[in-house]
């Protein structure tokens, strides 16, 4: 259960039990070609994989570099790579014979990716969303409701997305007997991490292959956006083995020297957070702090153990975009391709676009376009209303 | 079964404990102090020293609330440790145990965390996110200090608690039911099986701890195990004179008292 | 230019030199083979085709009679099937050196398809719409603008897609030398109600072949709905030939006995609207009336002059379904599919339904899921807010 | 060119026509009826009677108030048509061509429209929506009830002019411009040339229109074409009125009257 120092299972007696639990049905569920090719179906016939690798063209002309291509992650059935995660999740509760999941959410994508899934097998679902985010997001909670979901407000610490997940694990600790804990991330204790990495990393698989058939090579470097980085971690691990530059890119805010930045690698220091061994943001004390970006998405103050062990090892490197240059990029791609990304992804497209011109032309770039940015227009509109 | 005191010899009894929790700094260090104190009246024979903590998954609302007046105050782990030797001064004699979340530790570093409880003079720890498989340096280290570790089994444990039990240090503490630390109405009948097979393999005093919050809990549990451990009701009782004890700090600790006498009576 | 007695170029003399302009080029560029590889080409790796076929199990059980199976328009680029005929247009018109385009938006999800592929292809964009739709689509408004599109506001009439429609004609008639006019429908004056079958026809073609794949026969019902029409011809046509039963499902708003609906061939008349002879609403005098349904996208006065013929002849059934028979099917859909549809494609979904229970279980019902529901989430909260 | 007179023998004039639009029952049919009379004293030729409709795809926002402000009367394509015969009991003399989108049309009927026509005297009919290939069958019918039908040709009407002009019955619109009818502040030069192209084929007068709203205008299109066609620099004659016209009725007329005889000088 650990990725070079990183990663472990630091939780509560009661949660051990119900991990090894986990633990094995997810190792016979991996290893039952059944149950593969079920998740797969799904991701295809539901989901609408395989998810277009399309060729930025007009944006390759006018950064006047390396070659840029998208995974469009955001062509996903609710609009993110999220759902890939919850529908194998879901079907690992289903074969553990679990009616009911549980799952936290922030600005509200995996809660509604888990309540459609929910919704899809079956299942009850009670999502935890910090309060301060049910008043931000009100339009997905109410999605999750209409899908049938149960939205647990969390008024404990700022009611924002770590306070969400503390409370989700502690109802998980009451309830672990009829209750799966669907985790958004590669985040928790193991085997969250390695489990919904590899319910992810059909990003990768997929990528590779149509990069190849499109490009009879592979990308030079690899972007991909990094919050709790899932995303970034299905994107990178079957390119670990490769000759591909992998950069990670964390949320800098209002800048990594200011108090108000989520850029737990460049910033932060080992501790533990949500029974992971990981990097994170806290204080002298040991005391979590609370992280800030633009994107409700990246806002967490901790990262996957992977990514920790991968930032260690400077197998892929690890930058920091601020807000504002993560809404310049948004603008740039949406002006030039005719695909608004969530802000989230428009942190990886930032740094790339940063780095493109100063590529060979021959190079090639790929960045993984994480979702839609329908989900953020309330905030473009307050903060871009004026510019456009 | 049980064979050795514990505790660097200063708990010699091995039957009808009583081992309070109390958060450091909940409302202020002074009063924490103070707490004690009537604790150790009432017949506490360990003294369970909570640290606050930002996100204290094991704990419920109760707990959580107990943390944040904690670090309003400006309570660390640090201080909690140096808060020790003032309760020895002031006369609280029974061990304590330092019940710490597992980040505050590792930040403080192994080698300075368990030179802080020697040198201010803990007796135990107790970290609620540190199971059994990621605590073999820590379990070892704690030893070479004469620190005891606690180690906690829960009714899901199964297999592993004979594994766990076998190896406890101190108290073994028993999770009476699933879920977080509260106060809870009813106490399951299927807890006392589980304590007479925790029982069975533990060297150590077994306490019952989550959910305690009646005087007919504390009988049931007596019964069967060796001590109850009793959290969340106690801060109740706390946050119940929080007011009073700006006011009039005698007459409600006095009522605090009263209250505690008729809970573990 | 005509299907039956239907169809036609009702235009002022000055366009008729533009329509035969694009119908020479449309038909020289569908005569090139390389024209249609790229307009597929785009579809696939931009758009995101094949869209899915997925099989709703959970609804199927439920409704307890035909295998019910749905077309996922909603996971193109952009939100819905709009996206194929503006990529189709939009490379139309680069072929004819146009590098400005126009095009009329009531809801916004057509200007929004065409801000899309005017930012993807680098060509100017204008999108006519009324002003009382930009008041109510203020999201919408702001998407096609941060795609660096031109909202045009349209006061006259009741500043709505009828009047945004006339106003973003007379434009073009002073403008034709260097604008390309993008219709969103199977409406106006000939060659564009073909034009956009042409383009949209795709979602039928895709259709056949993946249900043959799955099911190794064609569906003995086929669902769409019907505003323009576009995406029921899209469907339908393909299917002529074939046995299928066909079934187009228009607005009735609060019932086809009101007179707040939009149902245009449920109980209107020929005549010619936007240069199209068809049916349409239309008071005694032939003056055009304002239609009325919940859903912004069926809440228009005309139909396409082929539906019209459809009609006619009877090889289309045309049925019509309320406001809250839609919210209703859009709520099962959402409850056990984990699919929030659009309003307009829940039309087509609750006619199914309707129906579905009454048929054998051996039978198949393929409906057509136009676009995604994100777009509608206001006027849901409003309706439903009470009742989830 | 042209051999023959038209407007069944009412239109011997071929060469410099004024030839007026107002909209039926704008901003009431009586009005319309002195609006008619002072056009025809300022020598109108003919008179183009606009239909109000909903949805004028050819025309500006002038001519599309105009239309809302006659549909508010309560005008209608048949009230249009009956307006003739008024017209004629208070002097309107000049043939009149009954301007209609064809949506009415077609909901009236061909035959009811035509005979509607005949009864009421109206000499011409133009459909704006309606273009040559659209409208064989009601140019024949136009024929056999002895109304003409006036063709339009525009700049971008290209090979289709000959043919267009070539069938032209009572006069051949000329439509000046690309876009829709409303004032323009300039009229193009390449109009002439444009101008010249279409009388080489024409049998009847070419009156050209679109955006002619000042003397210099009109003098300019008259060197070189048979006719002018006035619209929406007419109605907004009119708009300027519209409160004089509730007060002081003669007065409002006379200004209107003023203005017209400044534009057509």
């Amino acid at each position: 259960g650990r990725f070079g120092d990183f990663g472990g299972k630091y939780v509560p007696e009661t949660l051990m039990g119900p991990l090894q639990e986990l633990e094995d049905a997810l190792n016979e569920a991996m290893d039952d070609p059944q149950f593969i090719e079920e998740y797969h179906h799904v991701l295809e016939e539901y989901g609408g994989r395989p998810t277009a690798l399309s060729f930025a063209g007009q944006l390759t002309k006018q950064l006047d570099g390396a070659k840029i291509y998208l995974k469009r992650e955001d062509l996903n059935h609710t609009g993110a790579h999220k759902l890939n995660n919850a529908i194998g999740q879901a079907l690992l509760a289903k074969r553990m014979g679990k009616e009911k999941i549980i799952a936290e959410t922030g600005a509200g994508q995996h809660g509604v990716a888990s309540a459609t899934v929910a919704a899809k097998f079956g299942l009850a679902c009670k999502v935890f969303m910090g309060e301060e985010d049910i008043r931000r997001q009100e339009l997905n909670v109410f999605r999750m409701k209409l899908l049938g979901a149960e939205v647990i407000p969390v008024s404990s610490g700022n009611g924002t997305l770590k306070d969400a997940t503390n409370e989700a694990i502690r109802y998980w600790v009451a309830n672990c007997e009829d209750h799966f804990y669907l985790i958004g991330s590669v985040v928790g204790p193991h085997p969250y991490p390695k489990m919904v990495r590899n319910f992810q990393r059909v990003i990768g698989d997929e990528s590779k292959r149509q990069f190849l058939e499109v490009e009879d090579r592979l990308p030079n470097r690899i972007y991909a956006c990094v919050g709790g980085g899932s995303n970034a971690m299905g994107m990178f691990y079957p390119f670990l083995e490769d000759d591909a530059e992998l950069v990670g890119v964390e949320a800098a805010g209002k800048g990594i020297d200011t108090p108000e930045h989520a850029a737990t690698l460049s910033k932060g220091t080992p501790g533990v957070i949500h029974g992971s061994l990981t990097y994170l943001m806290q204080d002298e004390n040991g005391q979590i702090t609370e992280p800030y970006s633009i994107s409700a998405g990246l806002d967490y103050p901790g990262i996957g153990p992977e990514h920790a062990q991968l930032f260690q090892s400077k197998r892929v490197r690890y930058e920091a975009v601020t807000d504002q240059e993560a809404l310049d990029a948004l603008k740039l791609l949406t002006e030039t391709e005719g695909i608004i990304p969530a802000i989230e992804s428009a942190h990886a497209l930032a740094q790339a676009f940063k780095e493109a011109g100063g590529m060979d032309k021959e190079d090639t770039i790929l960045i993984n376009l994480s979702g839609r940015g329908d989900k953020d227009m309330a905030t473009l509109m307050q903060r871009l209303e004026e510019e456009v | 079964m049980i064979t050795k005191t514990s505790f660097q010899g200063k708990l010699t009894k091995t039957k009808d404990l009583f081992i309070p929790f109390v958060v450091a700094g909940d409302p202020t260090p002074e009063l924490t102090i103070e707490f004690a104190l009537r604790l150790q009246e009432a017949g506490a024979d360990v003294l369970e020293l909570g640290v606050p903590y930002s996100d204290p998954l094991a704990d419920g609302p109760t707990i959580q609330r107990a943390a944040k007046r904690a670090l309003d105050s400006g309570m660390s782990l640090r201080k909690a440790i140096e808060l020790v030797p003032q309760l020895r001064k002031r006369g609280v004699e029974i061990p304590v145990v330092i019940f710490t979340y597992y980040n505050p530790v590792m930040q403080l570093g192994h080698d300075e965390f368990f030179a802080m409880l020697s040198e201010n003079g803990a007796e135990g720890v107790l970290v609620p996110d540190l199971p059994f498989e990621e605590s073999e340096d820590f379990r070892k280290q704690a030893e070479e200090n004469d620190v005891e570790f606690i180690s906690l089994v829960a009714p899901n444990s199964d297999q592993r608690i004979q594994r766990i039990a076998e190896k406890a240090k101190g108290f073994l503490y028993c999770v009476s039911t699933l879920g977080v630390t509260g106060e809870r109405n009813e106490m399951s009948k299927e807890v006392l099986t589980f304590i007479e097979k925790v029982k069975e393999y533990s060297p150590v005093p077994v306490a019952v701890g989550f959910g305690i919050s009646t005087n007919e809990h504390v009988k049931l549990v007596r019964g069967h195990a060796d001590g109850v451990i009793i959290g969340s009701k106690i801060i109740r009782l706390i946050e119940n004179e929080l007011d009073g004890l700006e006011k009039e700090q005698t007459a409600a600790l006095d009522r605090f008292t009263k209250e505690l006498h008729e809970l573990v009576k």
